[in-house]
């Protein structure tokens, strides 16, 4: 039943990753070539899944639009759908709804040096636009990463992170875990505090956040220390969406519905949206 | 929905059954039909004679014609790597008969919703397959305030077929080809209509806009929400409030809705777009726990805000049409009109 | 008890719950009621209000 | 009823002043005159928004859990049938006693909503008790009406016009009297055969909502995470329909059996009039006949039905 909204394209997972003990990055291929065809999508949007029997979840497209012949999505075991998808061999068939929401402004960070802070599973989005980024190197700036995660096992996109990123040219990537671990010599501590002491100069650079709300909330104090601006720090919401195209009536704040005018948000607009995320 | 030359004529009340007869017969026609003291709901009418014409309106708004409670909206077959999908069955074409001026101004408030962006193919398909006969008041109710929102009790563009009472019987006027074919197939003739509709309307719209209980001037009450968003006002009226759904599903303009997904023993199974209810706890809860409406005070401040701003600032229409049934229903009287009257004080 | 008397107020054919007192040990006790159940059930027709239908 | 609501608030004025407690729960009058809805004072100079009067049928016992975990007491307005709702909920382990001071109110009997909008035939009236009946006004028009013919079904059968437990009685106590069949209408639902209660039921959970509101507003439905609202697993479909809504009211009976003290709000806050007390009455009667259980709530600490066993307890299925 084309035309319909509500109706999932059909895909096969063709590849299955273990990132963490609790995230596993599907590859999925959408089954109707038109279907291939006229799913693009930007950095930063996000896709419904259809796991059948257990409904739908929003998940950010982390694979980067340039590579169009499959999407990736990380997914993180949390809850009933998760658990089930968790579960899913490759050869098995989802549902893929989207893509929906507004993506990083990449107009506005175009030319620009970009800082990415991410925590956790909150590397999924920004992996998009990275990746993204380095396969048009020239329309952007310089590139830094600082990535942080409970321990070693929970950092995601490990080959992208050590062996991928940073040789490439400009980027520099600075990787922390919480607490110390034997065989890793790499930096401890929170993302927010490894931030404050590498202090990147703000003036210029966008700013792309993404993490548990805690972490978000650290590292924006710190950004504005650092002289980023409200708009130029941008950041992705997690609301719960069960339509992705503005009817349902649950993600909104306020007036704005995050599903469409989301999930990605600069400060300053964040700031101008009444307290309710 | 083009609107052909209007025709319009009267009947008299026994037209009014011949009208309806034909969809009665074949289990095509909804209508109002008072199920128990005080509780009156629209139903499948087989005889025309069972519907009911004592009442100002509904318990339960007819919203769900055409926005049903419970819609499957695909089925699949098979599971993990042999799956597919398939479509539900194609909705039965309904004649829905008197639907009041405020439930059909609902469907407009109603469209940009399913409209808009991504059209919704199951909401275009139910206004196609029904054909609306609109019944004017002849009596405002207790809780009633439409006109406060500008709407006439008596007139509405949505109907297919407009009924006005009129002693002895009804003022009809076609307003779409919908409702000519309702006519025409039901072999009621017009008689010819003593005043020009639109006078009478413009008339009988006076006369009972004189007669509402109490009206309530909402100019100004988006401007208000916006700025006293973080008052304690809204803590202070949750206080009693349940956290039910009743104000949402008896609401006319509510649109809000779950989809779930339901599996028989073979793996097989249906995905289904039921309502929702921002009222209810779960609502916005994320699989992290984290809620941004946490309490019942955010959750009625945003269904109360919906109604009175944000419906507005989206669509640039009212979201909310003045038929009162959340006041009559309130199981702890919390009053919408007493909401608008409260923070439009709380600014001067 | 209450369960069985509720679902016979409510129209429900009180022989589709069954309650039996078995210990781990009475393994035949058990099978045989299994067996009585199902023989009852048998000449049952399907009541379509205790299905969800998907 | 006048003098009720003075003593109602002088005492409410004097507990808060004194500092007894924090907040004082009872009602107020509505937005409009037939309503009347919880009011929750928490400053002395607010006590004269207390009132009560004939349509006072909120059980307002719920509300003391939204304060459980605050500090400071809650005073809490009790009509008999309310009353018993307080010993269940002790029973529960819900409610810590010494948090709570109840303020009794000896109830004869309050007014139906719904008969006098047919009495008046319309629904903006104003009603007053007065000794020999309910004096109803509209504008245009005034009646006395006769008050066992307009009384609340539940307040027709009522047990307990004084409540069991209080720590003020605000009225002169009522000659409780020999209470009338409670259980006359579960009789009639028992005479009819199978195919008749099924399509008797089937008929009133077909126009169920699921709004919820009959769980929200039960004193005994306490539980922290309620299994309605958990999609995992998903013990009864959240999908509307007649089985899940059978299966619904069923759940939620046997959830409240035994627990149920027969309060009747459940049938007053469903917007589409389902009885459903007629099923918790079912199990109440059954819960007297099997083990002579009096209606929970009447007396606390007494044995609940199905919390404790006896050696005479019935074994139908051994």
């Amino acid at each position: 039943m084309r035309g319909n909204p509500l109706w999932p394209y059909l895909a096969t997972i063709v590849k299955i990753v273990d990132e963490t003990p609790d995230v596993k990055t599907f590859r999925v291929v959408l089954d109707d070539p038109g279907a291939r065809e006229n799913f693009r999508h930007r950095p930063g949007q996000v896709a419904l899944l259809s796991v059948f029997g257990q409904g739908e979840a929003t998940i950010s497209i982390s694979s980067s639009p340039a590579r169009r012949d499959y999407l990736e999505f990380s997914v993180r075991r949390v809850g009933r759908l998760t658990g089930v998808l968790h579960q899913f061999e490759e050869g098995y068939k989802i549902g893929v709804r989207g893509p929906y929401g507004n993506g990083f402004p990449l107009e506005e960070l175009r030319g620009r040096d970009l800082l990415f802070v991410g925590g956790g599973i909150g590397l999924a989005p920004l992996r998009s636009l990275i990746n993204y980024v380095l396969d048009r190197r020239d329309d952007f700036g310089s590139v830094e990463i600082i990535y942080g995660a409970r321990s070693v096992a929970d950092l995601c996109f490990k080959e992208e992170l050590f062996k991928v990123w940073p040789k490439a040219p400009g980027v520099r990537v600075y990787t922390t875990i919480d607490r110390p671990e034997y065989g890793w010599d790499g930096h401890v501590g929170l993302v927010p505090a490894y931030l404050a002491e590498l202090a990147p100069a703000g003036a210029g650079k966008c700013a792309l956040i993404c993490g548990p709300p805690i972490m978000i909330r650290l590292a924006l104090q710190e950004l504005a220390r650092l002289g980023f601006s409200p708009e130029r720090i941008v950041t992705t919401l997690e609301l719960k969406m069960k339509c992705g195209i503005g009817k349902c009536g649950r993600c909104n704040i306020g007036s704005t519905m995050v599903c469409t005018e989301g999930p990605v948000f600069s400060l300053a607009r964040l700031q101008a949206l009444p307290p309710e995320y | 929905m083009s609107v052909t030359t209007p025709t319009a004529g009267t009947i008299s009340r026994p037209d009014l059954a011949r009208l309806l007869a034909g969809p009665a017969a074949d289990g095509r026609l909804v209508a109002p039909v008072r199920t128990a003291p005080g509780v009156v709901l629209f139903a499948p009418v087989r005889d025309p004679g069972a519907l009911t014409l004592e009442y100002v309106n509904s318990t339960v708004s007819p919203k769900g014609c055409l926005f049903p409670q419970s819609e499957k909206i695909l089925g699949w077959r098979g599971g993990g790597p042999k799956l597919d999908l398939y479509s539900p069955p194609e909705p039965q074409p309904l004649v829905l008969f008197g639907v009041r001026p405020c439930d059909l101004r609902a469907i407009t408030v109603l469209e940009p919703v399913f409209g808009g962006g991504y059209p919704d193919p199951y909401w275009r398909r139910r206004r196609e397959l029904t054909t609306v006969v609109g019944l004017g008041c002849t009596e405002p109710g207790p809780y009633c305030f439409c006109v406060a929102w500008g709407i006439s009790p008596v007139a509405a563009p949505e109907a297919d077929l407009m009924l006005t009472p009129v002693d002895p019987g009804y003022l009809v006027q076609s307003q779409s080809p919908k409702g000519e074919e309702l006519l025409r197939r039901s072999g009621v003739s017009l008689q010819a209509a003593g005043t020009e509709p639109a006078v009478l309307r413009e008339r009988r719209t006076a006369e009972l806009t004189a007669r509402f209980r109490r009206l309530i001037d909402p100019t100004g009450v988006e401007a208000a929400a916006e700025r006293l968003f973080d008052h304690p006002y809204w803590r202070e009226l949750a206080r009693r409030c349940l956290g039910c759904g009743i104000c949402t599903y008896v609401c006319p303009t509510c649109h809000c809705f779950n989809v779930i997904d339901r599996t028989a023993p073979d793996g097989s199974g249906g995905r289904y777009r039921c309502w929702d209810s921002c009222l209810f706890e779960r609502f916005t809860l994320q699989a992290s726990g984290h809620n941004p409406r946490p309490t019942r005070a955010e959750r009625l401040r945003n269904r109360l805000l919906h109604k009175l701003s944000y419906h507005r600032s989206r669509y640039g229409l009212e979201g909310c049409t003045g038929c009162g049934r959340c006041v009559a229903a309130c199981p702890v009287n919390i009053d919408i009109t007493e909401v608008v009257a409260d923070l439009k004080g709380m600014m001067t | 008890m209450l369960f069985q008397r509720l679902l016979e107020y409510v129209g429900v054919a009180p022989e589709r719950l069954q309650v039996r007192w078995i210990s781990g040990s009475e393994g035949q006790k058990f099978a045989a009621a299994v067996g009585e159940l199902a023989a009852r059930l048998q000449n049952l027709k399907p009541d379509a209000r205790l299905r969800d239908e998907p | 009823m006048k003098e009720i609501t003075l003593n109602l608030r002088a005492r409410a004025m004097e507990l808060l002043a004194g500092g007894r407690v924090d907040l004082v729960i009872g009602y107020g009058t509505g937005s409009l005159p037939e309503f009347v809805r919880p009011v929750f004072v928490d400053r002395p100079e607010r006590a004269e928004e207390l009132i009560f009067n004939p349509l006072c049928a909120q059980n307002l016992t719920k509300y003391i859990l939204d304060y459980r975990d605050q500090p400071g007491r809650v005073a809490v307005v009790v009509k008999g049938c309310d009353s018993r709702s307080i010993n269940q909920m002790m029973a529960d382990g819900q409610l810590d006693r010494e948090k709570v001071f109840l303020l009794g109110i000896n109830c004869p009997g309050l007014a139906d909503p719904v008969l006098l909008s047919v009495a008046a035939g319309r629904r903006d009236w104003q009603v007053e008790a007065e000794p020999e009946g309910f004096r109803l006004r509209w504008p245009g028009g005034e009646r006395l009406l006769p008050r066992d013919e307009f009384l609340m079904y539940r307040c027709r059968t009522c047990e307990h016009h004084n409540p069991v437990v209080s720590d003020v009685l605000l009225g002169d106590p009522i000659l409780q009297g020999e209470t009338p069949d409670r259980f006359a209408e579960v009789r009639r639902i028992e005479s009819l055969t199978p195919e008749e209660r099924a399509a008797y039921w089937d008929a009133l959970f077909a126009r169920c909502l699921r709004c919820y509101a009959c769980r929200n507003a039960c004193p005994a439905c306490t539980c922290r995470e309620c299994i309605f609202d958990r999609p995992e697993p998903e013990w009864v479909a959240r999908v509307v329909a007649p089985q899940s809504n059978l299966a619904y009211h069923l759940v939620r009976a046997m959830h409240v059996a035994g627990r149920c003290v027969d309060c009747g709000e459940c049938d007053r806050v469903c917007p589409v009039a389902i009885p459903l007390r007629e099923i918790n009455r079912k199990i109440l009667k059954e819960l007297a006949v099997l083990f002579g259980a009096p209606t929970p709530g009447t007396s606390h600490p007494a044995p609940e039905p199905l919390a404790t066993f006896a050696v005479t307890d019935p074994e139908v299925w051994l």
